[in-house]
């Protein structure tokens, strides 16, 4: 076990050190001048070239690239090209707290969604409600979630005016701002995500329910309910932890659309506008810790399969 | 007073304003006038006049909204959406780049002079000031008692700091502002004196005004050196009338009322969040929930004005805008060649390539498009001088030039060309930015109907489009400026051959000039820009207008309007509207 | 002395092993959701089809019946530049679908191509391969589709590539699994000893006996497709103004919505139906070719 | 003597183990060592032993299936180990193979008449193809009604029949049959075994036969040779292996087959082999047979035995063999 981790861990990082690197010359692929759009007002030669200077993209890419590559590897992620040049690290520092609080809402919802879905069209297999809860996973599945939000900012914030249109509240500003700001995008995201989950729960839950050991539990005469929540749910769980793997995926690509509509500046709003604006250092910054998030997230759903399932084992 | 007579008051003035010698270095005051702790009004207006920033907007008062406003009262909170933007990148005015920035930034800096609303500079941080015979020297006395928001004491090293610092292009963006500065001597701790290269009348307008002109808003040494340059910019230290006491970028700006102010009487509000939001839904919403009660930033989407208009809790108010749109045609393009504009527009028209231009210009149905892309908020152009500009604008232009709109013209000119119907003609790119998408495709439909050409509209990012723009690697762009209120904002920048945006960056061996390089016009810019005398000035500014619309520097398109929104819980004085720029501590809520 | 060795004549009739083909069909016979959404999607194909036909107008024509209500003359009312909403939706379910389509066609030759010869030939071909399959998968799909469309310019084909770079590694993954498998089957052993030659062997022999979990995959694929275009649009990263797609529309009725809901609702409708049609299609030949859930 | 048709020469087939992260080679399977063996035109050979022997590798590395590690390869005087890429083409032409599984071994997508005509198409055959494929079907007693069927259609001995024409299709010399019969029921596997048979007369094939069901070999192959982790034990002709094996891992082979009498089988001793196969990954030392081997001297242990000659076209490997009987 010790030696598979090893393994997926040098594995995760070697494939970390290679999105680094495509990264860092793709961006520099994309056609457009920060220099102009950023001195777009004032167009003199010098500035340009102080800018240039102080930017160090006067230099050779190959020793841009090893500058920021060794900086990068102390955790130096560079400066923002704007502005004051905010160093990167600052940027994503602040941008994560709101991506991840919307993803783990979203999470929340879509839990609080799919659970009692799941299990009880498995129980009740196909009945109408079984139907129902497919029908709506198949809602959830086919509905662009930026659809979705606009659709919530129309009924819940211009209409209803219940909630706050946009924007972002951090936790340490009270619950209910942190809460009311997030909840509108947190569905939004969270919706499609349930489906997901409550049929796969559904589909697990069947899988388990013919299993030897339900049986056995049958036959000891507990009830249909204990049997469901007690046996057959928490073994159901197992593929599901899957999901949360592909979720970050899904909210993160998510986030970078539902981000947009509702204003909050986390992660994949700061990927977009440093893509839009050819902010280079940003743009590195943003998808190397995307990226990251993502193959850890992977091999910790990896590792928590091995932790769950005794039945798996790893050389 | 009645309308009449208020223009009437204004025309006078505004001769009186520009009735002096060019080359007298104090523009027709007397030393007398020139010094004081409050200009007067008629002075004001003739250094302004003298530094061509005069304009007849700025003379007459604007027209104040008619809703009925509640009493005013200090204290409370208000919360500010900035439209159009994501975020406020920077509030060091080093590196300020946008007006929606430097919104913010006046009030949290002190200048040593600040525009009012008639865009006539008054003292800020400076008390009084003095200017020599020579008009070569500039004695300021400081303001005594003025802290930093750190509690650092202001004194004339921290105008010496910022000048410093301001010189220094790879510190500044702004050092060009203070070019004409050979030096600056610190006389004692509260008194400065610039000398000058040579006379400026707009030295004190422009380049030591703490907004707009942003390379002498004084900078706090002391924050600097504490927060870092990264920190400053978000949370910056000035001795402004708010303080920033939170900025998360993306998040906002809170600012609180600076308790050490030097005038007791401002600012009014407590507390007042400024929070960045893009997109026009959420804005809409967020202002019609109450949630917003006042829309700086980027100006207001005018689809949702007429909305606002008819909201009884809002307060709308339009004035000209001070600026153009264009269509820009690439005279290198194969289609719509012209390489030399030195020639009588009979002599022009004969030619293949500027029939094209011609035509396009012709085709352009200013009024339709103003009602369908800009949903009536808006004026027709047909060159840089605005109607913000009053008196050098030139109403007869509309019908008189050769670009007035006229389709039979432009299809004639277009079968002329050998594209009768448009058959034959190649497509072009209409290059807009991802925001001027829907205008662009108005247009492109205007030409469509028209002339019968296929025009694809091709939006790209401001930093891909404007790279393009100075190569002059593009078809069609749409584009323009803003914040024009003299004639030289846009003859001197856009319509001259050395102007600063015309192909700075072409292939200078295949493309002599960038878009457009005329001699006749050439001349009257740089005339105008020194004449004094309005009348005179007005013929040769409306001239080289007029010679750039006949001969199609560019398609002119539409002018903006002004729209300020507000809900009618805040009150905005008469002294807070200042065009472009949001005096927050002189406005209160009800 | 042919009698003592020929076989029996007679053909065993194992009515539970017909041919994939009527066994597909006898299946979704059986599956009404899956008829559904054959029903709606072949609704939206005819409309895409037939488009210049049943489009009451041209969808780019522009009129000051400005975000026009839904009337008798405009059934889905007008956008902001006075368009009318139905045609260009009819128009862009034509966009729409061949972006789905083209894109994952691309994707599975090109996915599954790679897929196929690393699993075939096994070794440094492999190697280089799923290292860069691991790379790509590094990323969420989206990101990656944003970024190549960032890279490119948008454009309906720079768009189509993006998607279908960004869908690349799917299809690799699934097909060099099911190489690895069908690998060790002894026809393919057959194969190689007739002289047959590599392609010949992995694209005719081994393919097409794993089309199954690539068909359900496309089919998912699809879907994805078309709302990641439609996310793309909204972005601003799409297609390009000048094509209705119906992420375009949305995006461009976006500002407006508040005041024409109409803008907002039936570009997201038609999205979600032909979506929801998709993935109905989808799990009926997931069931009906047996192909277990993957969940992505 | 005349040159040897097929002539396996001191072939080795090792395949590598890797683990950890840089895959580096840990280990071997040696699972064909120093094998040499000849076949002559028109004789059927046979390669018997347990499952995991290596007959099948060996078979796989004729095919070109599997390179060989060391030794060679000569088929009608060519050394095909070194051929590569097109190079292989016209020894392809020559041999052919019929399967184990006869299930796996047809393309389920493919109808038998499909199978059959791609062969010929990709090797060009000049003739009509269809007739062709109705002859070759008619070869192996199956009617013309059998192209159109798809294999999941057919039984396993008609489909091992179409695997059969397949490997005919070619008009090969060599036929390598892998366990060709071995799926199947026993009814069937006589049909098939006759129908081989019937073909080798008639078409003058050459047959390598591998199979673990002696009684089958007994009764198709003239000569045949033993195969015990991965080297060839002992080779003789068919009649003289059965009634004079040498080797006691033959003898014991031979022990485990079951009489057909049932009461003969009822009273018969049998000589139970004991443990189980070593791993080929780390063979025994000396005669890799003497932990199971009853009669394990102390030589056995130390000193592998050679595959000597013990008579004429009878050799073995065991340091216990003795020189034939003279009755």
């Amino acid at each position: 076990m010790a030696s598979y981790i090893l393994r997926r861990l040098v594995g995760s990082a070697l494939v970390m050190l290679a999105v680094a690197t495509l990264v860092f010359f793709m961006i520099r692929l994309v056609p457009g001048d920060p220099i102009a759009a950023m001195l777009a007002d004032s167009g003199s030669p010098e500035a340009r070239e102080a800018m240039i200077r102080k930017l160090g993209l006067d230099q050779p890419l190959i020793v841009q690239f090893w500058k920021w590559f060794t900086n990068m590897l102390q955790g130096d992620l560079g400066a923002s090209i704007y502005g004051n040049n905010q160093p990167v690290t600052t940027i994503i520092l602040e941008a994560l707290p709101r991506t991840l609080s919307l993803a783990f809402l979203s999470f929340v919802i879509a839990l609080v969604i799919a659970i009692p879905a799941g299990i009880l069209s498995a129980t009740r297999k196909n009945s109408a409600t079984d139907n129902a809860v497919s029908l709506f996973a198949f809602l959830g599945l086919s509905m662009p979630d930026f659809w979705l939000a606009i659709l919530l900012i129309i009924v819940f914030a211009a209409n209803l005016q219940w909630l706050p249109a946009i924007g972002y509240e951090p936790l340490s500003a009270g619950f209910w701002p942190w809460f009311s700001h997030l909840i509108l995008p947190s569905i939004a995201i969270g919706t499609g995500f349930s489906a997901i989950i409550a049929r796969m729960i559904r589909s697990s839950m069947l899988e388990v329910m013919q299993a030897d050991y339900m049986r056995t539990a049958a036959s000891k005469g507990l009830t249909v309910r204990v049997q469901m929540l007690r046996h057959a749910f928490p073994n159901a769980l197992i593929p599901v932890v899957t999901v949360i793997g592909i979720a970050f995926a899904l909210l993160i690509s998510g986030a970078v659309v539902v981000e947009n509509v509702f204003a909050i500046k986390g992660l994949g709003r700061v990927l977009i506008q440093g893509i839009q604006n050819r902010d280079y250092p940003v743009v590195q910054g943003a998808v190397l810790v995307v990226s990251a998030f993502f193959v850890l997230s992977n091999l910790a759903v990896d590792l928590l399969y091995a932790v769950i399932d005794p039945r798996i084992r790893y050389s | 007073m009645d309308d009449k007579d208020l223009i009437k008051r204004a025309e006078s003035e505004l001769r009186d304003a520009y009735d002096y010698d060019a080359r007298d270095p104090l523009f027709g005051l007397s030393k007398d006038d020139m010094r004081g702790n409050k200009m007067s009004r008629r002075t004001t207006l003739r250094l302004l006049a003298a530094g061509g920033a005069l304009t007849m907007a700025q003379v007459l008062p604007g027209l104040r909204p008619t809703k009925a406003m509640a009493a005013a009262h200090a204290g409370g909170e208000l919360n500010c959406a900035w439209a159009g933007v994501g975020e406020i990148v920077t509030l060091d005015p080093a590196q300020i780049g946008q007006v929606l920035q430097f919104q913010i930034a006046s009030n949290i800096y002190g200048g040593l002079m600040h525009i009012d609303n008639n865009l006539v500079a008054q003292g800020d941080l400076a008390e009084s000031w003095e200017v020599s015979e020579d008009g070569l020297e500039y004695t300021i006395k400081l303001r005594e008692g003025v802290t930093f928001h750190n509690g650092d004491a202001f004194n004339a090293d921290d105008v010496e700091f910022t000048f410093n610092r301001s010189s220094d292009p790879e510190q500044s963006r702004h050092s060009r502002v203070i070019g004409n500065v050979a030096e600056l001597q610190k006389l004692n701790d509260f008194e400065v004196k610039f000398v000058l290269k040579q006379p400026q009348a707009s030295f004190l307008t422009k380049a030591l005004e703490r907004s707009s002109g942003r390379a002498m808003t004084i900078v706090s040494r002391g924050g600097l050196e504490a927060l870092g340059l990264a920190q400053y910019g978000l949370t910056p230290i000035g001795t402004g009338p708010y303080q920033v006491t939170e900025h998360v970028l993306g998040q906002g700006v809170v600012l609180e009322k600076f308790a050490d102010y030097y005038d007791p009487e401002r600012p009014k509000i407590d507390k007042i969040t400024i929070q960045p939001v893009d997109g026009v839904e959420p804005l809409a919403a967020a202002i019609e929930a109450g949630d917003i009660q006042y829309v700086g930033g980027n100006p207001v989407p005018t689809q949702l004005v007429s909305r606002f208009e008819s909201n009884p809790d809002l307060v709308v108010d339009i004035k000209p805008g001070p600026g153009f749109q264009s269509i820009w045609i690439n005279p290198w393009h194969e289609a719509m060649l012209v390489t030399d504009f030195d020639k009588p527009v009979e002599e022009l028209k004969k030619e293949k390539g500027f029939m094209v231009r011609l035509a396009i210009a012709k085709a352009l149905d200013r009024d339709l498009f103003v009602q369908q892309g800009r949903f009536g908020y808006g004026v027709p152009a047909h060159g840089t001088i605005n109607p913000a500009m009053g008196y050098f604008f030139d109403d007869a232009l509309a019908t008189a030039s050769e670009q007035a709109f006229d389709p039979e013209g432009a299809k004639a000119l277009m079968a002329e060309a050998g594209y009768p119907g448009g058959a034959g003609f190649p497509e072009l790119k209409l290059q807009t930015t991802p925001n001027t998408k829907r205008d662009g495709q108005v247009v492109a439909n205007i030409l469509k109907q028209v002339l019968g050409i296929t025009v694809l509209v091709d939006p790209k990012d401001f930093s891909i489009g404007i790279e393009e723009f100075n190569k002059m690697d593009f078809d069609l762009r749409l584009g323009g400026s803003g914040g024009d209120y003299d004639p030289d904002d846009g003859l001197v920048d856009w319509m001259q051959t050395a102007s600063k945006f015309n192909g700075p960056d072409r292939d200078k061996d295949a493309m002599p000039f960038g878009f457009w390089s005329e001699a006749e016009s050439d001349t009257a810019v740089e005339a105008q820009s020194v004449t004094a005398d309005p009348a005179a000035r007005r013929e040769l500014v409306q001239k080289a207008n007029a010679i750039t619309s006949n001969k199609v520097a560019c398609g002119f398109l539409y002018h903006p309007v002004d729209v300020l929104v507000h809900s009618t819980s805040v009150i905005v004085p008469e002294d807070a509207r200042i065009p472009g720029l949001h005096e927050l501590d002189r406005i209160s809520l009800a | 002395m042919m009698s003592d060795i020929s076989a029996q004549e007679q053909v065993l009739d194992v009515p539970d092993m017909a041919p994939p083909k009527s066994r597909l069909r006898s299946a979704f016979a059986r599956d009404r959701k899956a008829q559904v959404g054959l029903f709606i999607l072949g609704f939206f194909v005819l409309a895409a089809v037939f488009a210049p036909l049943i489009a009451p107008f041209d969808p780019n024509e522009m009129t000051l019946d400005m975000m026009g209500r839904p009337s008798g003359e405009h059934w889905l009312g007008t956008d902001d530049l006075g368009r009318d909403l139905l045609s260009r939706i009819i128009w862009g379910t034509q966009i729409s679908l061949f972006v789905g389509i083209s894109t994952v066609a691309l994707a599975l030759v090109a996915g599954v191509t790679l897929g196929v010869v690393a699993g075939y030939y096994g070794g440094w071909i492999d190697n280089i391969i799923m290292r860069y399959i691991d790379l790509q998968w590094a990323f969420p799909n989206f990101i990656i589709a944003v970024y190549l469309v960032a890279v490119f310019g948008t454009g309906l084909l720079n768009v189509i590539v993006a998607i279908a770079l960004a869908f690349l590694d799917d299809f690799a993954r699934i097909a060099r699994s099911m190489v690895l498998t069908l690998k060790e089957e002894q026809f393919v052993d057959a194969a190689r000893v007739q002289g047959f030659s590599d392609a010949r062997i992995m694209f005719r022999h081994i393919l097409p006996n794993a089309l199954a979990p690539i068909i359900v995959q496309a089919t998912v694929s699809v879907s994805y497709a078309i709302l990641g275009e439609a996310s793309l649009s909204f972005l601003g990263l799409g297609v390009g103004p000048n094509t209705p797609t119906w992420g375009l529309i949305l995006a461009d009725g976006r500002s407006f919505i508040s005041q024409a809901w109409w803008l907002g609702v039936y570009p997201g409708l038609a999205i979600m139906l032909v979506v929801l049609s998709i993935n109905f299609v989808g799990d009926g030949l997931r069931d009906a070719l047996d192909v277990r859930d993957t969940g992505a | 003597m005349a040159q040897p048709f097929l002539r396996i020469e001191g072939v080795s087939v090792h395949f590598p183990v890797r683990k950890g992260l840089l895959q580096r080679q840990v280990a071997e399977v040696k699972a064909v060592e120093n094998v040499s063996l000849s076949l002559n035109r028109g004789e059927a050979f046979g390669l018997v032993g347990e499952s995991g022997c290596g007959k099948t590798t060996l078979a796989r590395t004729v095919l070109r299936l599997v390179n060989a590690t060391e030794g060679a390869i000569w088929f009608d005087g060519q050394n095909i180990t070194e051929l590569k890429g097109a190079a292989l083409a016209p020894y392809r032409k020559r041999v052919a193979a019929v399967f184990q599984d006869p299930f796996s071994s047809l393309n389920p997508r493919m109808k038998a008449g499909a199978i059959i005509a791609e062969v010929l198409k990709v090797h060009q055959y000049s003739g009509n193809v269809n007739a062709r494929v109705i002859e070759l079907l008619g070869l192996c007693g199956l009617s013309d009604r059998f192209a159109d069927l798809y294999p999941h259609q057919m039984s396993g001995g008609q489909r091992q029949r179409v695997g059969i024409a397949r490997a005919l299709s070619i008009e090969p010399d060599l036929i390598v049959c892998d366990e060709a019969v071995s799926a199947l029921d026993v009814s069937i596997q006589a049909q098939i075994i006759n129908l081989l048979e019937d073909l080798r007369v008639r078409l003058n094939l050459t047959y390598l036969f591998i199979g673990h069901d002696l009684s089958i070999v007994r009764h198709l192959c003239d000569r045949v040779a033993v195969m015990y982790l991965g080297r060839v034990m002992e080779t003789a002709t068919s009649e003289e292996l059965f009634d004079n094996p040498q080797h006691p891992y033959t003898r014991a082979l031979i022990d485990a087959v079951p009489n057909p009498d049932p009461l003969a089988e009822a009273g018969r001793e049998h000589v139970a082999l004991k443990g189980e196969v070593p791993s080929p990954l780390d063979p025994p030392k000396g005669c890799v047979f003497h932990p199971r081997c009853p009669i394990a001297m102390e030589v056995c242990r130390t000193v592998e035995p050679s595959l000597d000659i013990l008579t004429p076209g009878h050799s073995a490997a065991c340091h216990a063999a003795s020189p034939p009987q003279t009755n």
